[in-house]
């Protein structure tokens, strides 16, 4: 990341994505998108806004529903040299091509001992929180974190959004790119401050395989993703006012995890709480707890806090859902149960 | 219209005007909450809404045929086949309103609406409930019942694998089955054109050697007609079927569709030939029924329709823990 | 289970898992079973045999190869009351389905508040260690573990097999039944002790929320799943003659995981090591290691140790496949290197 | 035969009995380490083996079409493609091998050979490489190059979700790809009647509104000219094409497999009408080739096989460390 002062812009996290895939496609006319109502509707959850009628249909592809005939056709299109950028619509309907991307685009760069590249960017919509239910409301972070072959990213801020889709451009393996929908900032959605931020106007990259301290602090160390970061911010303000400085930390990258800056945290703080919006069992509380509890085991002081979604699926009724995300009052509870042990 | 009973007509015309108010009422419920400002998450309805209004007939007049025996499978668009179906209206405006006497005690929501003791279902992914269907129909077969399954699907749902697989194995195994297309042009803002590589899913029928069937221009007679050869072939063992109809998509996608890709004349032109007021045009014409007789069914539709809202409104919603219930029995 | 004596017959994997069909299908005529190759063929891996012969095809079915087609139409004939046992032939074939299983399969009954039930067996052949490379050697625990709406199990030897079998197929939810290539004994595959053991002749059960101490031990817990139990058993064999007693779990039910076994034994050999044939990253050391770092923290003497497959496709060639499965060498390595800390 | 050039009959023939000799050494190689007990782990070839002995037709009387430019993926059965396509072969015997020589240093084996220098690739997934020839089909549209791709798949992977979808998209886009379906009438164990719901494949073109074309007996001459319409029209822009052809299954599913479902006497019969041999009769009785020449090409290719097996055999494993690289670039 560059140091010195850049010109920046106020952009939504949806404005960030678009820049960054505008910016790339005219640096690189390899790189084309598909995806169902990417190209007049601008993508549902506005990822591709305006590149339609700035590219054309040969560059901004709408497709049929069907997501293994064209996750797959990305396949064949990124051997023969291009760099395709494929939406799933929903990370919720991943079960209808997760063949193609976990046994294909995952695994043939390894399966052909490094002949075949694969520069494949899949971008999907993550997340709930607007009632809409067990089958589009998923984060699914582990599903894909859990196999081999992928890198997987999901930003929380608009700076980070531009700056790791550019990476994940520029990547020359397969990157699943998650976009949180709260955190488009798009007008038909909740309002939140954290979707929308200064982005240098620029291309830059930021790296796919970092975590953020995006709060400093002494006491506790939580760690969160996407709207799990932004509930965790708001619960350390109420925190700090009762004397307990949590640092928090955004993950930004679900595979590789960034050990380094979580187990550095940790050192310091000596505890831990992992909050998530993905399912409890076997998600990101799990491998981020396994990861400290085996390297930085020495350094905590207490049990380790997990914060997920019961394994139960997502709920429709309004107060159900809420009752099963986490927010930064159940962040704040946890935080109490731990500290005071 | 000769060949079809007058029971028949008042049946479709009463289903297809049930829908058709129960959606106009829905529509405005769902800006509740949703003004000035629309957010997809406020009001007492909230999450993704998507309409059928101006697709009624493919639901009224194939399931006119059906009883509380066969089994119908439906999409993210299901209020139309939802009540021709016979599905508790009450209990299914409850669970859109996410409430504890909704079908699903309020955790499956508009997209997810299961009726067991109607036989019906939906879900949110599309071309899914597809092989759904097929094995309700191998239920069927398999009890040496004549009861079948249909399958509703949109136009874009075609091109999934689902749809190759479910019929394939329906016509391999000679099931009851049919699916009923219903091309209303768009998956969301795709035109079939661009997503379908041939003009009638009909023709689909000869890469599985079963009968293919287009119904034009939103037809209910036709539809009609249709689906009795349907359904009687299918409950003689005579195989599936595909039925294709050229339907009207009268609303965005869903609620708060820009509609920014279709031109703004499609939607008027459409409405002057609604299949509701053809219908009723015709059984007037053809005496089937009065303009009273119509009266008094409208006013008989609203107030089921106003009652179920009103049940809805009036019941409780779950508590916040219940959320975890019902994961496993 | 029972206690009194009961009449057992030698019996390998495969040939515990169709007496447990047999006798269930005697029993119940709802039952039928579909799948690729489970008629004539008998199963792939020898899951079906004979099956057919004394079913007849009407209820041991064999499909093209359309596994959304036919797995999804289990949740159709379950939904009207019969009691569908699908056969997906490898597990690594589940992205071709998995829409099916954790979107309709799984929450279906959540959804419908508990009106539909979907009694659904989807049995499925895992694991590797034979060369059968990146596409047909997973265990993929853990991409089913995550979701919710599934019971999940993996017995490993032949008693479990029939019982837990039994039990899935009993059970009013739906429940993947993953058994182990190695394990089924086959004549054509590497022939173990484990895969041969004493199973009752009649029907019984073995629940599927409930982990199994297989061998006791004050020093070290070992949770194992399937082969890595039967290796964690070989390696508390050479750990005991330095002197090291291992505790030795096999966890069994991968979803819901049977907590309380694990934190009683930890609560006593203040060690543990978990080791799992699936990968890394979110996966059963993931959870376990959480599981206890959370809620049995207190009884850790040292940092947990993870065993597993290091985010890696399952590589062709022996002598790197050997490599990145763990093995009962692997496992004292690791248990060495944990109890001299 | 008379429309087929004599280097073009040289050349199928050649592939043809490449491949056959390659497949029988490794159907004894193959057997090593594995007697008296059969044990599929072990052996210098481990894992399973998936030959194609008497389906080469299918893939030299295509690919004599092609050019390096031209991409083919293949399946979990895809050695004779392979050696069509003209991957290298002693990296492609070194790969089954698991030999750090290898095409994929080992790390794929026989059912996942990459060889970008002539483009070619297979998977053990049934159905998941035909998406990935239609995107190499629109790469070579985008960039106005009159390259096609092909996909081979057998007949049973036409039931898969994944042929509509791919079929689906070639079509609406007017891809330069072909689908070949060897129908050697098993997948697996499951005969096509049991599987497929139309006796033909080709006929399933119809529901994308493409060209099918139907090619019996596993006949090499037919399948030249039928390919060769195909691959033209698909390079002048007329769109994909479905061709299957009728083919034989000499061996087992893969080796070891104890064929109990079918009967015995199918393979000795399928055997007599060997394509190679018709082939070579038919050569020389228009003397395209004399005795002499066919006993000097067999030579030259005998010793080519050999040769890529001498190498694979003298070739270093991996370190076992190695397993940890390639995942990411
Ligand atoms: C597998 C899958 N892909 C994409 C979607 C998103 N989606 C929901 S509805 C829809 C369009 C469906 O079109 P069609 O089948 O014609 O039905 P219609 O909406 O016109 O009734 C799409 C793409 C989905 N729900 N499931
Ligand atoms: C999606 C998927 N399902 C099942 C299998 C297991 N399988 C491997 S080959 C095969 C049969 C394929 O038949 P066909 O397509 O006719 O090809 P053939 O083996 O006859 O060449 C099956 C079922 C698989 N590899 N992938
Ligand atoms: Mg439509
Ligand atoms: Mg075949």
């Amino acid at each position: 990341m560059k140091t010195i002062k850049e010109k920046t812009k106020k952009l939504t996290g949806s404005k960030a994505m678009i820049q960054a895939l505008e910016q790339e496609m005219n640096r690189d006319d390899s790189i084309f998108v598909m995806g169902e109502d990417v190209g007049k509707y601008g993508g549902i959850f506005g990822s591709t806004t305006g590149l339609f009628d700035k590219f054309g249909g040969e560059r901004v592809m709408d497709t049929p529903i069907s997501e293994t005939g064209f996750i797959g056709a990305a396949v064949g299109a990124a051997a023969e040299g291009f760099r395709p950028i494929v939406e799933l619509m929903f990370v919720d309907f991943h079960g209808v091509v997760m063949d193609q991307i976990y046994n294909h685009i995952a695994k043939i760069h390894y399966m052909s001992g490094g002949a075949v590249k694969l520069p494949i960017v899949l971008m999907t919509a993550v997340g709930g929180g607007y009632s809409d239910a067990a089958q589009h409301s998923q984060t699914l972070y582990a599903s894909f974190g859990h196999l081999p072959g992928l890198k997987v990213v999901a930003p929380t801020f608009p700076h980070d959004i531009k700056g790791m889709l550019i990476s994940a451009i520029r990547d020359d393996n397969p990157v699943i790119f998650m976009f949180h929908k709260t955190l488009q900032g798009l007008g038909w959605m909740d309002q939140i401050d954290a979707s929308l931020g200064d982005v240098p106007v620029n291309a830059y990259t930021v790296p796919l395989n970092k975590a953020n301290v995006v709060r400093k602090g002494k006491d506790i160390t939580i760690v969160g993703v996407q709207m799990m970061t932004v509930e965790a911010l708001k619960a350390a303000e109420e925190l700090a006012k009762k004397g307990i400085e949590a640092e928090v930390i955004d993950l930004r990258s679900i595979k590789p995890i960034d050990k380094e800056t979580i187990l550095k945290s940790v050192a310091k703080t000596h505890h831990l709480l992992v909050v998530d919006e993905d399912y409890l069992s076997y998600g990101i509380t799990a491998e981020i707890s396994a990861i400290v509890a085996s390297e930085g085991f020495g350094d905590l002081n207490a049990p380790i806090g997990r914060l997920a979604i019961q394994d139960v699926p997502i709920p429709y009724s309004r107060v159900m859902e809420k009752f099963v995300i986490p927010d930064s009052k159940s962040i704040i509870d946890s935080v109490l149960k731990l500290i005071t042990v | 219209m000769e060949n079809i009973s007058k029971k028949d007509l008042l049946w479709i015309y009463r289903k297809m005007k049930t829908s058709r108010y129960f959606e106009e009422k829905m529509e405005k419920v769902y800006l509740e909450g949703k003004q000035p400002v629309f957010n997809i998450g406020a009001g007492p309805v909230p999450g993704e809404m998507h309409l059928s209004n101006g697709q009624e007939p493919a639901a009224a007049s194939m399931i006119v045929h059906l009883t509380k025996n066969d089994t119908v499978t439906a999409t993210h668009r299901p209020h139309h086949e939802a009540i021709a179906k016979g599905v508790d209206l009450k209990k299914m405006t409850a669970e859109i309103y996410g409430k504890k006497t909704g079908l699903g005690k309020g955790k499956g929501g508009h997209m997810h609406l299961f009726d067991p003791d109607v036989k019906f279902s939906c879900g949110g992914i599309v071309g899914a409930g597809i092989p759904h269907a097929v094995g309700a129909a191998l239920a069927n077969k398999k009890r040496g019942e004549n009861w079948v399954a249909v399958a509703f699907i949109g136009e874009g749902a075609a091109n999934t694998g689902a749809f190759h697989e479910s019929l394939n194995l329906a016509a391999l195994w000679n099931l009851p089955f049919i699916v009923v297309i219903e091309d209303n042009k768009w998956g969301i803002s795709v035109a079939k054109k661009n997503a379908t590589s041939v003009t009638s899913n009909a023709i689909r029928a000869k890469a599985y050697g079963i009968k293919g069937y287009s119904v034009k221009d939103n037809d209910p007679i036709e539809m009609f007609k249709v689906s009795k050869e349907a359904v009687e072939r299918a409950r003689k063992g005579e195989g599936p079927s595909i039925i294709e109809i050229k339907t009207y998509r009268y609303l965005g996608h869903f609620q708060g569709d820009p509609e920014l890709y279709r031109n703004k004349e499609e939607v008027p032109k459409l409405k002057e030939k609604d299949p509701i007021e053809r219908l009723k045009k015709e059984m007037l014409k053809e005496n089937v029924a009065t303009v009273e007789d119509f009266k008094k069914m409208d006013a008989e539709i609203y107030k089921e329709v106003d009652k179920a809202y009103e049940f809805a409104v009036n019941s409780e919603y779950p508590e916040p823990e219940d959320a975890l219930e019902d994961v496993f029995c």
